[in-house]
């Protein structure tokens, strides 16, 4: 049954994955370039503004990867033949995403360290960034339950989508949070960043850039991925042959 | 009305006959992993309506696995497997609707009382008061048992309650991992006429077993599992 | 499935797992004690000026999520202690009928413990609660437990299944539930009237509050099936 | 150097010649509560050293309960119970020290390995690991099943890490509540020969079992539990 | 009893304990993440005035409480699950070195416990703690530590007995414990510098748990033989 499933995956020596590479690593060294030299610096924050281009668009494209999964997952789930090709791209999906969210993290309290002098505030975009982060986390952990794949896939699967719904819930319960009460002590300049044009495109192209980095890494996860899957489903030959010794007296 | 055949309500025998073209059981080549142990490493196996069938085999071969597999509560990895017509792979709640399943483990809830047990199940699988009362006087549960914690009975009267749930369920396919176990003479032996007069009913039975000479006289086949393989399969008796 | 036999199903699970907690009676003995002795010291802690009433919505929805890993997780043991879950996935009942039988049990449970904290909170923590304000509080009590009872249910079928899987339990429950814990955290300092909240501010986290029950009973009585069978 | 008698260790033999005088079960109109239930109801028992004593009954009569008295593991509400020549009243602790005790649970770690759960056993009795690594063998656990969390065995698999851990321990009166239960057939006769092999090397062994066929050829005395009374006591065979 | 054959069973069973512990990670996957989210929530609701440091020092502390619960009741729960405290208790070997080697394994569980909540208490609601608070705080978590598990060993050991009689525990612990918990709150009170305090001050808070701990666990090592020896 999945057998053919997991036969050894397509290679991923395509050109279109080269060129997806290709522009990845160029647009990265773009991306420097116009963040580090040609955006000016910022009136109130000085040049620690320069963290935004990482900052906002490994956050966006996080979100990107847990829709991307819950997709992925429905996918699974729909389907007539339960392919476990979209259960690991919707692994691969969040892998990546939590990877990015991590970065989101860590870029965040860099320049919270930078603009407000402390590594973490109790704002709450920063809080749902963490409950979003631990929920993919436990994802993860969902995945590794172990059993047989299809298993991994079905289960996995309905917490993704649980879990995608909770996005919108933590993000906007979160919001509400404050603005029912006090607002003021929100320190964060959210629109307040006056953007001159080189800004803004930086941090769309930053976007971008980074949205084919996720493309490619997914890519790349998913192949390897479904090497594991196959490998194990070799593993199962050599135990097989084990097992049948087992029965002969020795 | 359903008139009873061998003590048991006629519709087991309607249910069965709904599916009766083909085997009861018919695995093929069958992996089972439990982790990443090949617990059932290829095996092959097939039942009739109405057959008896000791499993046995060394401890650790296999024997619960292929239970379990046959009752659709645990996934296969490779091969296939169809009970009483359904795959166990993709429909596996019609093949969980006829099976009885008794396992190592009793399934009863130590805080409750055997009576409460019993009722318990019995509402969850439609049984009636009656049928629930005969159960348990037929497999020897006093009052006192009746009313008395699960948890604080010894463990033969923990495995008579389990057998009694068994008994009240409207199984068309029995599995029974060892039911013998911590039974006194007296309780094997009622077991043993359960079992027959089930498949006198038109149900089919599977029981794995270590006692030798007791599942030779109650078996119609003894089949044997070894090293996750059923390599030794006797004619009918 | 049909309907009835769903509503059935539930009954006979609710009744059972409701009777299983009054013999053994983890909660009267093991929840509360605990989620008081909280409360106690926290009023000893920060005696003197008003942050008592500021934190008590906080500490009681708090315990209330303590009760509910406690409460979730022996729900579950209940299941796997003799492997009563493999004979209830065997019975052939619709996982509906178990899911919702578990959910309804759970949110008997938590809105006892929730109505003992709230009247501790009152007593210790001399918080005054008018009538509109009491009407608040049990509509958030009541839709605060069944949206933690809704998830708790589904993430412990999922943790039920195999040994040593339990502890994925929190790491799942925990971030889900913090919204529900947020709204109705919120919704009892309106009741409360701590920080000067005023009453009619608690019913928008009342309507998010049913929201969530909303989503997660009918997401977990989709996927509880699935998810619960190996 | 302590010689060994028929492959146990010589202080055996040593340790119960002190004792030696006395019976090493003397029990009489013991009465046993569980809960307000005398599962003992004026039992009356006396067994000898080098016995090899097998309690039948029908389930519920009291065996485990004798058993679990003869252990210190219970208290006593009325009667005597001496066991080595200490009152098990009011000297557990020396009757505990010299007591081998296999009950319907096997004592077991789930999360340890087969091997670390023998290793932990026989560092808390002082064993060395020549014994503990013979034991293993004897009850046939291979290095797989040794590096196997013990709740992922099947059953007869923890029922022999059970048996190597009581093999372990130096036992002088060897108390087994169904040790056959959940064995296959090379596995029963494996205990058989251990029971016996122990009573050779000087230990007494009492054994409650079910298998009425099985224990006749086993036990040098038969007694039976009738209602929490041990009615009826057949002479040596 | 030979002082070296308690050293020998204590040793062993510490390190199974442990041992069962890194297998199952409740710890690390259960009380850990609970208490992370407690005082993240905590932070989170208390944001603006200066309560948060006031309250770490307490939080620290009941999620240790917390946790001490849970894990105790763990410890316990593996020796009766498949009755191998029955084995334990026909193994011939002394009580004490069972209860010294329990208490051991619970005071390591507890003392990672703090450790990493005084850390996140110490990120998260931004507390200083300088080089003579840090000793301080040392001290103060071995110190309640052992006194936690000295205690809460003996009573686990009371409650593993019988079947059921595991919810009692709670009962029995918290309020004996309160006084624990009380003086190791101050003394981390004095650590963290909460509301002005000294390091200094928090020294006889210190006695004070040396005191009890000494207490516990003397009384432990003579009474948890009878208790538990049914
Ligand atoms: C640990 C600290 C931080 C975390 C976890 C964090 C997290 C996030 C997340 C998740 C987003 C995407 C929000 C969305 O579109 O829904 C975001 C956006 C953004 N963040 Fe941060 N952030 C942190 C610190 C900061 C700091 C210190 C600044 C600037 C002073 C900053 C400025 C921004 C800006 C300008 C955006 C995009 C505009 C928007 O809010 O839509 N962040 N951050
Ligand atoms: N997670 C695992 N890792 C390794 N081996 C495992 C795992 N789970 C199960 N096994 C092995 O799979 C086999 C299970 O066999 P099964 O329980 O079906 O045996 P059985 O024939 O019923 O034996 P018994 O007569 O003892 O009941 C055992 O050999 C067991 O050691
Ligand atoms: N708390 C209690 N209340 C009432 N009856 C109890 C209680 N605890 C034990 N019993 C009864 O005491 C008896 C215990 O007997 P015991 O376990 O010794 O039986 P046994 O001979 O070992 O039976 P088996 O062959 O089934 O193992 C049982 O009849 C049980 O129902
Ligand atoms: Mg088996
Ligand atoms: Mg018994």
């Amino acid at each position: 049954m999945s057998n053919a499933q997991t036969s050894v995956p397509p290679p991923t020596r395509t050109a279109t994955t080269r060129n997806l590479g290709l522009i990845a690593i160029l647009g990265s060294v773009v991306l420097a370039l116009l963040g580090l030299f040609f955006t000016a610096e910022d009136v109130v924050q000085g040049s620690s503004v320069r963290i935004m281009y990482v900052h906002v668009p490994t956050a966006w494209v996080a979100y990107l990867a847990f829709v991307f999964t819950a997709v992925c997952s429905a996918g699974y789930l729909r389907g007539k033949k339960h392919s476990l090709n979209l259960d690991r791209l919707a692994g691969a999906s969040a892998e990546v995403g939590v990877i990015f969210m991590g970065l989101t993290l860590v870029t965040g309290s860099l320049w919270g360290r930078l603009s407000w002098g402390t590594y973490w505030d109790w704002d709450p975009r920063l809080t749902t960034t963490v409950f979003l982060f631990v929920t993919y986390v436990g994802y993860l952990a969902v995945r590794g339950l172990g059993g047989t794949q299809q298993q991994r896939a079905k289960r996995s699967a309905i917490v993704a989508l649980f879990a995608v719904i909770e996005i919108p819930l933590v993000h906007f319960s979160v919001l509400l949070w404050r603005s029912l009460h006090q607002e003021a002590t929100v320190l964060r300049p959210n629109g307040d960043v006056r953007m001159d044009g080189l800004m803004l495109f930086s941090l769309v192209f930053g976007v971008a850039v980074f949205t084919v980095i996720f493309a490619w890494l997914v890519l790349h996860r998913n192949r390897v991925l479904a090497l594991v899957d196959a490998v194990e489903m070799r593993g199962i030959d050599a135990a097989l042959a084990a097992r049948h010794a087992e029965g002969v007296p020795t | 009305m359903a008139k009873d055949v061998g003590g048991f309500p006629r519709r087991w025998v309607c249910s069965v006959s709904l599916v009766s073209e083909t085997s009861v059981v018919d695995v093929r080549d069958a992996v089972v992993l439990l982790g990443s142990f090949p617990a059932l490493a290829e095996a092959t196996l097939t039942i009739e309506r109405g057959e008896l069938v000791v499993v046995q085999g060394a401890n650790g071969a296999g024997k619960t696995t292929l239970l379990r597999l046959c009752a659709g509560l645990v996934p296969l990895a490779r091969g296939t497997a169809r009970v009483m017509g359904h795959d166990v792979g993709s429909n596996r709640a019609a093949v969980r609707a006829n099976v009885g399943f008794l396992g190592h483990a009793n399934g009863l809830y130590a805080d409750l009382t055997a009576g409460e047990n019993l009722s318990f199940w019995s509402d969850v699988v439609g049984a009636s008061r009656t049928e629930v009362a005969a159960a348990a006087h037929r497999m020897g549960l006093s009052e006192r048992l009746l009313s008395t914690q699960v948890g604080r009975l010894s463990a033969g009267q923990k495995r008579r309650t389990a057998l009694a749930v068994m008994a009240v369920r409207r199984a068309t396919l029995w599995l029974l991992d060892e039911p013998h176990a911590g039974l006194d003479a007296p309780g094997r032996d009622e077991i043993d006429t359960l079992l027959r007069d089930a498949v006198a009913a038109g149900a089919t039975v599977v029981v794995a077993s270590h006692e030798l000479e007791r599942s030779a006289s109650l078996a119609t086949r003894r089949i044997e599992v070894v090293g996750g393989r059923i390599v030794e399969s006797g004619g009918h008796s | 499935m049909s309907a009835s036999r769903i509503v059935g199903v539930a009954r006979a699970v609710a009744s059972k797992d409701l009777r299983i907690e009054w013999r053994s009676r983890v909660m009267t003995n093991q929840v509360l004690p605990f989620a008081a002795i909280v409360m106690v010291l926290f009023a000893f802690a920060l005696d003197n000026d008003g942050i008592l009433q500021r934190v008590a919505p906080g500490l009681v929805w708090m315990a209330t999520l303590f009760a509910s890993l406690v409460v979730v997780q022996r729900s579950f043991a209940v299941e796997s202690a003799d492997s009563a879950i493999d004979a209830l996935r065997l019975a052939g009942v619709p996982s509906q009928g178990v899911y919702l039988g578990k959910v309804a049990a759970l949110v008997v449970q938590l809105v006892v413990c929730e109505a003992v904290l709230a009247a501790l909170a009152l007593i210790l923590y001399r918080v005054n609660v008018d009538r509109h304000g009491a009407v608040l509080l049990v509509t958030t009590c009541i839709l605060g437990s069944l949206g933690i009872a809704a998830l708790a249910a589904v993430y412990g079928g999922l943790s039920v299944a195999d040994r040593g899987r339990e502890t994925l339990l929190p790491l799942l429950l925990l971030p889900a539930l913090a919204p529900v814990l947020i709204g109705a955290t919120r919704a009892t300092e309106s009741a409360f009237g701590s920080d000067g909240a005023r009453a009619a501010e608690g019913w928008p986290w009342v309507g998010l509050l049913a929201v969530f029950g909303a989503i997660f009973l009918f997401g977990g009585t989709l996927g509880f099936g699935p998810l619960t069978d190996e």
